[in-house]
Parts: structure tokens; sequence; C-alpha cells
């Protein structure tokens, strides 16, 4: 079953450390909840591994995930991820990101994700109900990961200023404060994260 | 038990023959937990086989690693098509005349197909290593639309056909293109549509459901390596048919090979073909040299095995402007599969389709099937129905109604027109069939009386003129007829052999008999039936006749039980034979009574002497004789084996009507009565017949308003639990009404017809034609099964009726 | 796994086993004690063709782990009849023509032996409602429910005669 | 379908079970009634490598009366709350939605903590808590702690429970004289979720409404308190405009998933229809 996602995410950060931590592969993983890059295979090509925990129910793709394209010109990369599980499932998502900045304000920007993600077997089968639902979760809770991430990045010179020429093998930032390992893994964060969401978006509509 | 005092009244009555409501012989062991169904089956020794299966619908397999599935202690062996290519067993033929995959042969044509098995100790090692096999898939792009099959450039699904561009029915003009098969007169029907004042044409989807009995399928085989013979219990509704089949597959003689169905814990369809499951459990006990159990769960039942209808159909018909019928034309692409595994007479490859032009008397009509291969689950099986004939009569139902209202005609009045007269049967069709007898007007008018029609047309026009009725009220009819009993060998054959059935009787010298089938019964209750009907013909009580079927080992060849064939075809055979052993019977007896066989009446259960009614000799006295001192030149014992093979189908039909309310506000159906008229001949045991009619009704009600396979993009089947696929429990179940008249078929041999699939062919067009009769003031002239109350509600909000 | 010993009683008869935690309470039946009388229709608690009784309550055995069943009284449809003589809803079945192809017929029967223990004279729609945990494909309920009445009827007739 | 090996343990006590859960970590998982585990075990979808039965601990059954409370322990059953005398008295919508739920046998192992603390959107006691102003008494390692129902649930299987923590009790105020009730549930068939379902607790101060908490099953990622639609309700009279207004509101909350069961549209509509349903019957049961 295929689940086509559309998402901007405003953050308080800068697009310039937005851009930079995006167009680095193998630190965004880090925000992924419960993801890890296990292995570069070629360059903008890796080797990875993501654990979805719901509830009592568990889920460990192991994949591939490529970079199709950076525009560091646009802030934007296209990357291309394919797992399957021991369980019989399989999954790819075809996701574009984009940083825009913040017009008004040069220290925020928005995260703009589009995603097609097509899942196969038992988890079309029997978790299709949940899908969208999860995939909200995971995201949410992957862009606070991010945003810290980014906050966490050093400051630009000139705030605000063009994006500098990141490419996929920019030093990958210093290690982020660990905000949330797995999904469900800290729920008293997700109330947190939840909230955070309600306060930018008002009561979700 | 028969004393002579006794009045032959009382006499026949105490036979508990045909036409007595007797209580089932069945039932002794069914209500203290002693029935014997295949999961209830041990052997010495047995293991047992779990099934590795494809998580996606279209995909190449790279890689089978089965290392840390054999290193599980009490794993006995992985098997892969690799292992099965050295046997030729990696494919098998269809009853269709293609070939499907034992196990998946370097690709897999659709999701859940078997890819590996695995035989362990027990079923839950078997379940763990199915766990541990390790499948690499190179996933490919999935066909589950049939018209998208079509184009040009959809994916090539069976590559393993690459090049075959004759099929075992004509021509394949595309790579997913399986046959095309047509019947009647194209020209005639042409012509009819061409002068025709009226034409209308609707297209409908039948859509793919599936029979799942309450037992799903299995098999417990046992190859004895030292006599070389292979037993296999087995959940099957043509026992001897699959020991043919196994038989040519393996190689075993027929003669070594015992195929046995247990009890039977329901059929409809879903247990007539031979599915990979049975025959790796058969191959694996080979191997091991063990018993080898193989029992399906849920899931792999509704997604593994055979479904059925998947009938994307155009319907045509010409008229004149009062209504009666002059032409018919159908179109149909029909959805089979990645396998063509269809069970349908060999020559049909859409079955009985062509009984299309229903109970109607229609000068010219012409349909063409076009069957599809798409990622989907093999199958096309007749559930609760003989071959199509499900299809055929929503095709032509619809269409008369889709007329109907065209020419704002009432829906019962334009049947009456349009009905083959009692006087025209034997009625040969525009498709070639002859229909043996039928009085359609006398039924339709015992129902239109029994509902008061009149009345009920009535509140429906006053519910229809207030818009703040919280119900739309539908009125659905629907006059059908249904072609069983396949069938003349002439015509009808499954891998060859002929559709005939077959009965052997023995009576005993004490005057008990056992009789023996090539049927097998899934609970229609031949055991009860058919001894009724070996009582009325030899005079001997129904209590002291044994019934057996299922055995091949022990049981007259048989084709099974399916498509309503059991008593249109094995009945008969049990009638010939029974008169069989009453010629002889009425030999010794004259002998006996010292009188010529002329000179002697035939009384209930004993041969009389004309004129003198102390004077006779009762078929158990006769018995006797035949085994003691039989007369001379005559063989002793009496028995008999009979192979009837029908000069022609039967035709039963039936008088349904529907009257259902919809709730406006959440698109929910409530069925407010259901009222179904049956004419299956001769009734062999009306408590039975009612019973079945009720259970008929009840899946017809399911498929009609909830059952669906639903297939995503992707091939993805997303509602294969009970939780999803609907099997109303007895809250949702309307009560059903039944009643009937007899119009006994003039060349079966007792005038019987079969009766358990009208009620299943009949219901499920009424329950359509009553949820679009709720919406015909508006316009609509069809709507696609099923009637969920989500999708009913969409047509509310559409038609701006919802509250 | 470590085995975990349990000690039920099955029909009457105390049953000492050694079982996995995973034993599923129909397996425990059908496999280890020979009771095949329930069956396994669907394996996710909707078709009601496991029902047993379990301290005086029905349960679907196919959702139920045999060690749940420590120090408890299960009761199956072949510990329906006593001494030889059928409960009055097993003749009900039968004279009611309440079963086809029998495989939800001892489901039904326990089912409906625990029912008209808790609703002793229950109306259409009360039957409907407590069988409603149980799927037929063959009979289309009706024939049930007439099953269901006969044994309440008689139910009370021994009520009333006791 | 054979659930993966686990290893299964019975406490007698809260304090044992929450020492387990302690000592073996995320890999231990509670059993109540199991018609929601064992089958995600037997998908093989969940797959913990211990079971905690909290069957057995009696503190945790039983229903009981503190005032103006009633408590209930966590591990009753569904046919236990609609048999239960006090709850008719005094919580009757608890009786008589538990009748909606699943079937008869499933209603004798099922557990309203066990619902709850499932937190699947699917499941009916998260909205009839929270309509019925409900509270949950959970015992971790750090002692017993009570949450509102209203924000218990935090996503879909996503709650305030943490992993160490036995939901113990629910604790409900009883009704009020006058209180009326309903719970609207439309399903497809007996067993089945709701495709929209809606809880409403309600009382009148001469004809308008004085009090109403309303809350919704299976049409968002959580169980959902429609406040909007209380507010549109609050003191007014229940007409027919106020009812859509009302219905309006929920309806512009729910965030259903599509399934089988129906598309965005049809569940949203469907939330509306049985809000008003749930109004009007409540409304017609208050005194």
């Amino acid at each position: 079953m295929e689940v086509k996602l559309d998402k901007q995410y405003p953050l308080d950060v800068d697009a310039t450390r937005a851009w930079q931590l995006l167009a680095d592969l193998k630190a965004v993983a880090g925000c992924m909840p419960g993801a890890e890059i296990t292995e570069q295979l070629a360059e903008g090509s890796y080797k990875g591994a993501v654990k979805v925990k719901v509830g009592p129910a568990v889920a460990q793709f192991a994949g591939q995930v490529d970079v199709l394209e950076i525009v560091p010109a646009e802030r934007k990369m296209v990357m291309l991820g394919k797992g399957a599980d021991k369980g019989g499932s399989s999954a790819t998502m075809n996701l574009t990101a984009v940083i825009t900045p913040d017009a008004a304000n040069p220290a925020h920007c928005v995260l703009n994700g589009t995603a097609a993600v097509i899942v196969n077997g038992k988890f079309a089968q029997f978790g299709g109900r949940m899908m969208v639902q999860v995939s909200d979760m995971i995201l949410a809770q992957f862009v606070e990961n991010f945003r810290q991430t980014a906050l966490s990045l050093p400051a630009p010179a000139a705030a605000g200023g063009a994006a500098p020429a990141a490419s996929a093998d920019a030093p990958a930032p210093a290690a982020p404060p660990k905000v949330a390992g797995e999904l469900n893994g800290l729920a008293i964060f997700w109330a947190l994260v939840k909230g955070w969401f309600a306060g930018l978006f008002g009561k979700r509509a | 038990m028969n004393a002579p005092a006794q009045t032959a009244e009382a006499r026949e009555l105490a036979l508990a023959g045909m036409g007595a409501s007797r209580l089932r012989k069945e039932d002794a062991r069914f209500i203290q937990g002693k029935g014997n169904y295949v999961d209830d089956i041990k052997m010495a020794g047995m293991l047992h086989m779990d099934i590795v299966r494809a998580p996606v619908a279209h995909a190449r397999i790279k890689k089978i690693n089965k290392e840390a599935a054999l290193a599980m202690p009490g794993v006995h062996a992985v098997l892969t098509a690799e292992d099965l290519k050295p046997l030729k067993l990696h494919w098998m033929p269809t009853l269709a005349g293609d070939v499907q995959a034992v196990l998946a042969d370097g690709k897999v044509h659709f999701q859940m197909q078997e890819v590996a098995i695995v035989i362990a100790d027990d079923r839950y090692i078997a379940a763990d290593a199915v766990e541990a096999v390790e499948v690499e898939y190179e996933e490919l792009e999935a066909v589950v639309d049939p018209y998208a099959a079509l184009q040009p450039g959809a994916p090539v699904i069976r590559e393993d056909l690459a090049g075959k561009t004759e099929g075992a029915h004509g021509k394949r003009e595309h790579h997913n293109h399986i046959f095309t098969w047509d019947a009647g007169d194209k020209a005639a029907a042409d012509a009819a549509f061409a002068n025709a004042p009226v034409t209308v044409t609707q297209h409908m989807h039948y859509p793919r459901v599936h029979p799942c009995p309450l037992e799903t399928c299995g098999c417990v085989a046992s190859f004895d390596p030292i006599r070389g013979e292979l037993t296999t219990y087995i959940t099957s509704q043509a026992p001897h048919v699959v020991r043919t089949v196994v038989s040519m597959l393996s190689g075993i003689p027929e003669s070594k090979v015992r195929i046995v169905s247990p009890d039977i814990g329901g059929g409809f369809g879903n247990k007539v073909g031979v599915y990979p499951g049975y025959v790796c459990a058969i191959v694996a006990s080979i191997v091991l040299g063990r018993p080898v159990k193989w029992v399906e769960d849920r899931i792999e039942n509704i997604s593994s095995t055979a479904f059925a209808r998947d009938y994307h159909m155009d319907g045509e018909l010409a008229a004149t402007p009062d209504g009666k019928i002059l032409g018919l034309r159908v179109n149909v692409v029909a959805d089979h599969g990645a396998f063509d595994a269809c069970a349908d007479p060999t020559k049909f490859p859409a079955g009985l389709f062509h009984i299309c032009s229903g109970s109607y008397d229609i000068p010219a009509a012409h349909c063409s099937v076009k069957g599809v291969y798409t990622n989907k689950t093999p199958g096309g099986v007749a559930y609760r129905c003989s071959f199509r004939v499900t299809e055929a009569v929503y095709l032509i139902e619809r269409m008369v109604d889709v007329l109907a209202q065209k020419l704002n005609m009432d829906k019962a009045e334009i049947r009456a027109k349009n009905f083959i007269q009692k006087e025209q049967f034997p009625y040969t069709s525009a498709f070639g069939f002859e229909y043996d007898s039928g009085d359609y007007q006398t039924a339709l008018t015992k129902v239109l009386d029994a509902v008061d029609y009149k009345a009920l047309r009535a509140e429906q026009a006053a519910k229809r003129a207030d818009p703040n009725s919280p119900t739309l009220m539908g009125i659905g009819l629907v006059t059908f007829t249904e072609v069983v009993g396949a069938g003349p060998s002439k015509i009808c054959d499954i891998l060859g052999v002929g559709m005939f059935d077959s009965c052997e009787i023995r009576v005993h010298p004490t005057g008990s008999a056992i009789a023996r089938m090539g049927t097998i019964t899934q609970g229609q209750g031949h055991q009860t039936t058919y001894a009724q009907i070996i009582a009325t013909e030899l005079g001997i009580a129904s209590e002291v006749i044994q019934v057996e079927e299922g055995d091949t080992s022990t049981a007259p060849y048989g084709l099974g039980t399916y498509g309503s064939r059991s008593t249109p075809v094995a009945g008969a055979a049990i009638a010939m034979a029974a008169r069989k052993i009453h010629a002889k019977a009425r030999k010794i007896a004259a002998h006996m009574l010292e009188v010529n066989e002329a000179d002697l009446d035939w009384e209930v259960d004993r041969f009389k002497v004309k004129g003198d009614d102390s004077k006779f000799k009762t078929m158990a006295e006769v018995a006797w004789q035949a085994y003691h001192q039989p007369p001379a030149g005559l063989e002793p014992g009496l028995e008999a084996v009979h192979y009837y093979d029908p000069p022609n189908f039967t035709y039963p039909f039936g008088i349904y009507l529907c009257v259902l309310d919809i709730d406006r506000a959440t698109g929910e159906t409530k069925v407010r009565r259901f009222y179904a008229l049956d004419d299956c001949g001769t009734r062999i045991n009306p408590m039975i017949i009612e019973g079945q009619i009720h259970g008929g009704l009840t899946e017809g009600f399911a498929v009609a308003m909830g059952q669906q396979m639903p297939y995503d993009a992707q091939g993805n089947l997303l509602g294969n639990t009970l939780m999803d696929y609907f099997l109303p429990t007895a809250v949702e179940t309307p009560k059903w009404e039944t009643d009937h008249t007899v119009t006994p078929s003039p060349h079966h041999p007792i005038g019987a017809k079969g009766v358990a699939e009208s009620p299943h062919v009949g219901s499920i067009p009424t329950f359509t034609a009553a949820i679009v009769d709720a919406f015909a003031h508006k316009g609509v002239t069809h709507l696609d099964m099923p009637h969920s109350a989500f999708r009913v509600w969409k047509t509310l909000k559409q038609l701006d009726l919802a509250l | 796994m470590a085995k975990k010993l349990i000690s039920v009683t099955v029909n009457g008869r105390v049953q000492e086993k050694a079982v996995e935690p995973r034993t599923l309470l129909i397996h425990f039946l059908r496999e280890e004690l020979n009771l095949t009388g329930a069956h396994i229709g669907c394996e996710t608690s909707h078709c009601g063709a496991c029902t047993v009784d379990i301290d005086g309550q029905s349960i679907k055995s196919c959702t139920h782990l045999a060690v749940q069943c420590e120090g408890s009284e299960v009761l199956t449809v072949e510990g329906l009849a006593q001494a030889g003589v059928l409960h009055a809803v097993q003749e009900g079945f039968y004279k009611e023509h309440g079963l086809q192809c029998g495989f939800c017929t001892p489901g039904m029967l326990m089912r409906a032996y625990r029912f008209l223990q808790e609703n002793p004279k229950p109306s259409e729609d009360e039957i409907r409602m407590g069988m409603s945990g149980n799927l037929c494909r063959c009979t289309g309920y009706q024939n049930i429910i007439k099953a269901v009445q006969y044994a309440a009827k008689k139910l009370q007739e021994q009520a009333a005669t006791a | 379908m054979i659930p993966p090996q686990f290893d299964y343990h019975a406490p007698q006590t809260v304090g044992e079970a929450i020492a387990l859960l302690q000592q073996l970590g995320p890999d231990a998982k509670l059993l109540a009634g199991g018609h929601s585990l064992l089958p995600m075990m037997k998908l093989r979808f969940a797959q913990p490598s211990h079971l905690i039965d909290i069957h057995r601990i009696p503190e945790l059954r039983g229903i009981k009366q503190e005032g103006q409370t009633i408590v209930i322990g966590a591990m009753t059953t569904e046919n236990e709350l609609i048999g239960s005398e006090l709850l008719q008295r005094h919580v009757p919508l608890l009786p008589e939605a538990a009748q909606l739920i699943a079937d008869p046998q499933v209603r004798n192992r099922g557990t309203i903590g066990g619902d709850i603390a499932h937190g699947d959107p699917g499941n009916d006691h998260p909205a009839l808590s929270i309509a019925l102003n409900a509270s949950f008494v959970l015992e971790g390692p750090g002692g017993r702690r009570t949450v509102a129902a209203d924000g218990f649930f935090l996503g879909t299987y996503m709650t305030l429970l943490q992993e160490e923590e036995v939901m113990c009790e629910i604790r409900v105020p009883a009704f009020a004289q006058g209180t009326g009730w309903a719970y609207e549930k439309l399903k497809r068939k007996t067993g089945d979720w709701a495709t929209a379902g809606c809880a409403v607790v309600m009382r009148k101060s001469g004809n308008t409404v004085s009090e109403v908490r309303i809350a919704l099953t299976n049409v968002g990622p959580t169980a959902l308190r429609a406040e909007s639609a209380e507010q549109a309700l609050l003191g007014k009279e229940l007409s027919v405009a106020n009812l859509q207004a009302a219905a309006d509101a929920a309806c512009a909350i729910c965030d259903p998933a599509e399934d089988l069961r129906g598309d965005v549209e049809y569940k949203t509509a469907m939330a509306g229809q049985m809000v008003k349903r749930a109004l009007t019957k409540a409304f017609g049961r208050c005194q």
C-alpha cells in the first residue's frame, strides 16, 4: 500500500544550519528514531537499519539509502530508501526534503518533506490501519531530533546568509543531545513534542 | 419392524424414505465432538509441514537461505522448487489446462504464493522455522487490474509461457491473455440489436470473493516405502479426481494411491482444487518416509486457496418498447489470477456462464469471455454454485431490471412477459441448453401474493414522496433458473474423465444394506438422504442402510460433490443401482411365490401376488433367499453397481423477493423480509432442503453485503482475516421465509434437480436488486457489490440523499 | 524455553502436563489430550469454533494459553453428555437440524450450554446476541436458534421436575 | 498462527509484577485479557520474550465504591462490568457500552484496563473513560500516581503508562442524580471495531445543557475529547441547530485513518451522526 506524505515543519533554526545537517545523510539518519547507518557503500549510498517500535509491535527494517540528488542552491535533497524486515514486509520511501528560509525571521526556516512510501507484505496487510498515524509520529519525532541536532551545530557567521556549498561528505556535526532513540521510547517526551507542535500550529485542525 | 398386519401407509412411514423429514444420521458424532476431520487425524511418527510464503505479489527470488531453519532442533527438511525439480514436481497441471508452480520457481506471481516448505516435529517448531527461512526478493511491478494487464506494455506475469500463442482454450492474443471463449450466435444477436427499438447496456463487476468454509484446507499424507503405497487424508470435494491427479504427478500406480476425504468442515467450492500444499505434503512424506500433516491457517486459506467470481461484465439487452426481449449480448473480462486454476468442465473455460439467458425466452444471444492473468491468487471456483452460474444469473437478472427501469415497467411484469412458458419445455435456449422443465409463472404469482407485492410498492411510493423519511425502501425481485448436475460426459469432463457419478449397493442376507458413492458430503447430509432414496426404491428402512463416501479404496469412481451434482447425478445412480437390484429381487420373489414376475405387484417393501394380499415376500425375505438358495440360473447375492451418465443437466429455479430499508444517516441496510421460493423438483428430505436454503441465503447475504478481497495497487490483500472478511453472525443474518413448488425433472430417475446452490445463486442478485431499487427513482440502474454501509452511504451522498 | 507444569481439570479428570508457555489451550486440548471436539477455525478469536467452558465461562481457546488454565476446570463438548445421555443442547441441535458440516457445532454447543445458564429463558434476539461469538457457514443460524429454544424449553422442564 | 516462544510469569501482587517489569526490561509485556496481545504475537508482530500474566493478582479485580467514586480494578472483565449492579446504579454507561464490545466469549477475557492501556484508537474504553471524566491509577517503581483519562492517550499505541508501570484502577465519578448518558457505536458486524463511536455524559438544568462531556472512538490517532462540541451545547437547548453545531464541531477534530470500514469522509460524517445520536439519547435520559 502507498502512503503519500507532504509535510511542512517550521523550525526555530536558521536555514544554513538546517541545510548543513540535511545535506549530511549520516547525520540525518541519526535523527530518525531507531535508525542508524551501518555501512557506507559508496558516495551517497549507505546501508542502514531502522527499528520501529509501536506499542507491543516491533519492526526491524534493514536496507539501503541512496542520495539521488543534492541541490545546495535550492537546499534540496532527494533520497531513496529501500528496506525489508525478516517478518515478511518491505518498504520503499522516495523522499524530497527542502529547506526554505523563513523570510520574516532569518533565524527560522521550514523543513518541507514530500514522500511516497510504499509498504508491502504483512505490515501493509495488518498494519495498514495505523500506517499514516504511525508515520506521522515517527516524522514528528524525527523533526524534533533534527531541530535539536541542527541547533547544536556551530551558528553560521552571517545568519540568514546564502547557503554554503555543503556536500554529502561535510564533517558530521557534534553529537546531538540524544532525544528519542526509538519511537515510543519516551512517551513523556512525545507529549512534549505534541505540545510543541500544537504551539506551532494551534490545536490540530 | 414390518409386521404383516401393518397397513401399506404405516409400513411406508416406517421406511423413512423419500419425502420424509428424516433426522440426520451424521449428527450423532458431530454433537458429541466425535467428528473425524483432517486435523483430527494423527498417525504414528507424523511430522508437520508449514509453508514459507511470498510477502509481495510480484518478484524475482534472488536467494533462499535455509541454513538457519535447518539448524533448528526438530526441523527435518526445508524444500524449495530446486528440490522438487529432479522429481519434476515443481510445477503441476491445473484443472483448467494451465500449469501452476507448486513452489515458486525463481519468481513469485501473487502475495502468499508458496515459496518453500518446512517439515518439523510439531506445528510450533515448523512455524518458527518458517520465520527462519531467509528469502531475498527483487520486487517487480504488480498488475492487479485485468484491464491494465491487457495493455501492450503491461508487465509480463507468466514468463514461463513466453512465446506460447496457443493456450488450452485457443489463441492467446497478449502475454497476459489466457483465452477468449464464445457461445451463442453472434450474427443473430447483432442482427437483433441492429433492428431493436430499445436497447440497454450496463457494466458491472462481480467482485472477487472467497468461499471460506469454517474448516481450512489440509491433508495428512502417508507414504509406505515398503509397500510403495500412498494414503492421503485430505479436505477434498472430489477424492477420486485427486487420486487420478496424484497418480499422474507422482507416477505411483492409481491402485497404490488411496485418497480419503474424511468429515469435511464445509467446502462451498473451496475444496475442489488440488493445491500446492497437498502436493508438497505428499512429496515430503515420500521423501522422508513418514506421515506429514499440513493444515493451513485462516489467513493462508483466504489468501492462497481458490477464490470465486471476479468477473467484469458488460451486458446489453435489445427489446421492444413494451418490454419483450429480442436479444442479449455479454462481454466479460475474467480475472483468473496468476495461474488459470479454475475448476470447470474441461471444455468450458467460463463454466456454464452461457446459461445467462436465464428464465427468459430470448431469441438471439451471444456471450464472449476473456480470461486474463493478474498478480492475484489463482482460482475461480464454483462458490456454492454450478460453474459460473452465479455470475450468469447475476448478469441477466440485473439486465432485466435495467431494461424495466428504462421502459418504466414493473420489475415483476417484465419478467412475466419474458418467461419461458410452461408449455415450451423442454426448451432449447439461444445458447443451446435444453431446459428440462419449469413453471415460472405459477411460482411468481405465489410469491407476489405471499408478500402482497402491490402493497409493498405502494408503501415504497409513499416513502419516496416523503423527503424526511429516515430510510429508503428497496424491493428486489429475482426469477432465476440454474443449470446443475454436470454433466453429460459427451460434453462434460474433468481431465478427460467424464462427469458421471456412481453408486454400489449391497443388500445383506438379513435385509440391511450398504451403499457406496463417488460423491462426498460436506454437510449436505448424504448419509441421510441417499439412504432415503434406497429405502423408497427397495423397501428397506433408511435406518438399516449405511452410506459410505470419500474413500477411493472402497467407493466406486465418482467425480465428487460440487455444482449441485450429488442429487442430480449420484442420486440418479442410486436409483438406477437400486432398480437393478429390484429387478433381480422380483425374479427371486416370483420363484419363491411360484408365479410369473408379471403376476407380482410391488407395494412399499414387498412383492405381492396380484389379487391375493396374503401371498407376498418382503425384500428382507427375498434377500435371505438370494444368499441362501437363489433360483436356478441366477447368481447368488443381491447387489449392483451403476455408473450414471446424465442425459442432460437439470434446471432448478426459484423466485426470490427481498424488502430492505436503508438508513440514510449511516448507509446501513436492514433486510426487513426475504421470501425464497425454490423448485428443485422431487423433494427427498424437506428438512434438509430447508436447511440448505437457509445456509445458501446466508452465504448470499454475506457476498452481497460485505464480502470482498481488497487488493491494493501493489497486490497486497488487505482483508484476509475474519476480522475483515465478512462472515455474518446470528445478529447480522436476516430471518428467512421459504416456500416451494414441485416441477420434477422429466429425465431424472426420481425427478430431483438439486437445491443447495440455488439460494446462493438466486439471493445475491436479489440483494443487489433491492439496494438498486431503493435508488431507482433517482435514475440509478446498478451498484456493484459489496453493499456495505460505507459504499451505500457514498451513493446516498452522491445523490444528496444522505441525512 | 522452560516448560511449565500445569494441573488442569478437564471434563472432570485432573490432567498434569508440562507445556511450553506459548502452548495455546486449543492445541493443548487437541494435541496433548486428544480431545478433538473443539476446532480451529480462524485463530483470531472471531469464529468461536474453539469455544470451551473454563470455570463457568465461555472462552475462545485459540486465544488462551494452556498455562493460564493452571488450577482451572475446563469443560469441552466431549464432557457434555452425562452417563451416555445427551445434554439438552445436543438433543436440540439434532432435533432442530441445527448443524450441517458439524465443524462449528462443538463451539456452538459449548456456548449454548453456558448461555442458557446465563439466561435460561431467552428471547430470539437474546439468543442471536448470546450466540454472536460463534460463526456458522452452513445453517444460516435459523435452526441453531430453534435448537437453543428447544434446549431452553427442555432444561426448564427438567428444572421443574427436579 | 503460532506465537513465538516466551517465558511466562504469574505474579500474585502488583509489587511482584512491577519488580518483574524492572528486572526483565522492555522485552517483557503484561498479559491482561490477551485478546489484543496474543493475536499480535501470532502474527509475529510482537515477540516479547517474557509475558507477565497479571490475571492472578486479586487487588486488580473487582468494583467497589469509595464515597462518590466507583473504583474498578484494571483486570475487571467486560462481562463483569455488564453484570455489576454497582455500575448499573452509579455509572450505567459502562455496562451498557461494554455490551457493544467484541462478543460474549471475548468479553469474558477482555479487561477494561487492557483495553485502555493498549492505546489502540479502535478500543472503546478510552473514549468512555474520557466522557466519564475517569482517572487511572498507575503504579510503578516510584509508587502510585493518578492521571486523568483526558490527556492519557498520546498517540497510536502510546499512552502516559510507563514501561515499568502497571495500570491498577480506573476511578469513575458516580453519576449525580439526573445524569444522562449514551454510547453510540457504528460497526460492520459483531466483534468489529467502531467505524466511529461517541460517548456522552450529560446533565441539564431546566431545558438546557448544564454539563456535558463528549468523546470519540476510532476517528483519530487516539480517542478524542470533543471540547468544542461540548462548548457548542453548554447552556443551550438541544435544538436541531445546536445538535448539528455540536456534530460539526466534533467532525472538525476528526482525523481518522482510512481502512475497509470507510474513508476519511465517511468516518468523519459517521462521527457526526454518532454524536447526534448519543447526545439525543443522553439528553432524553437526563432528569
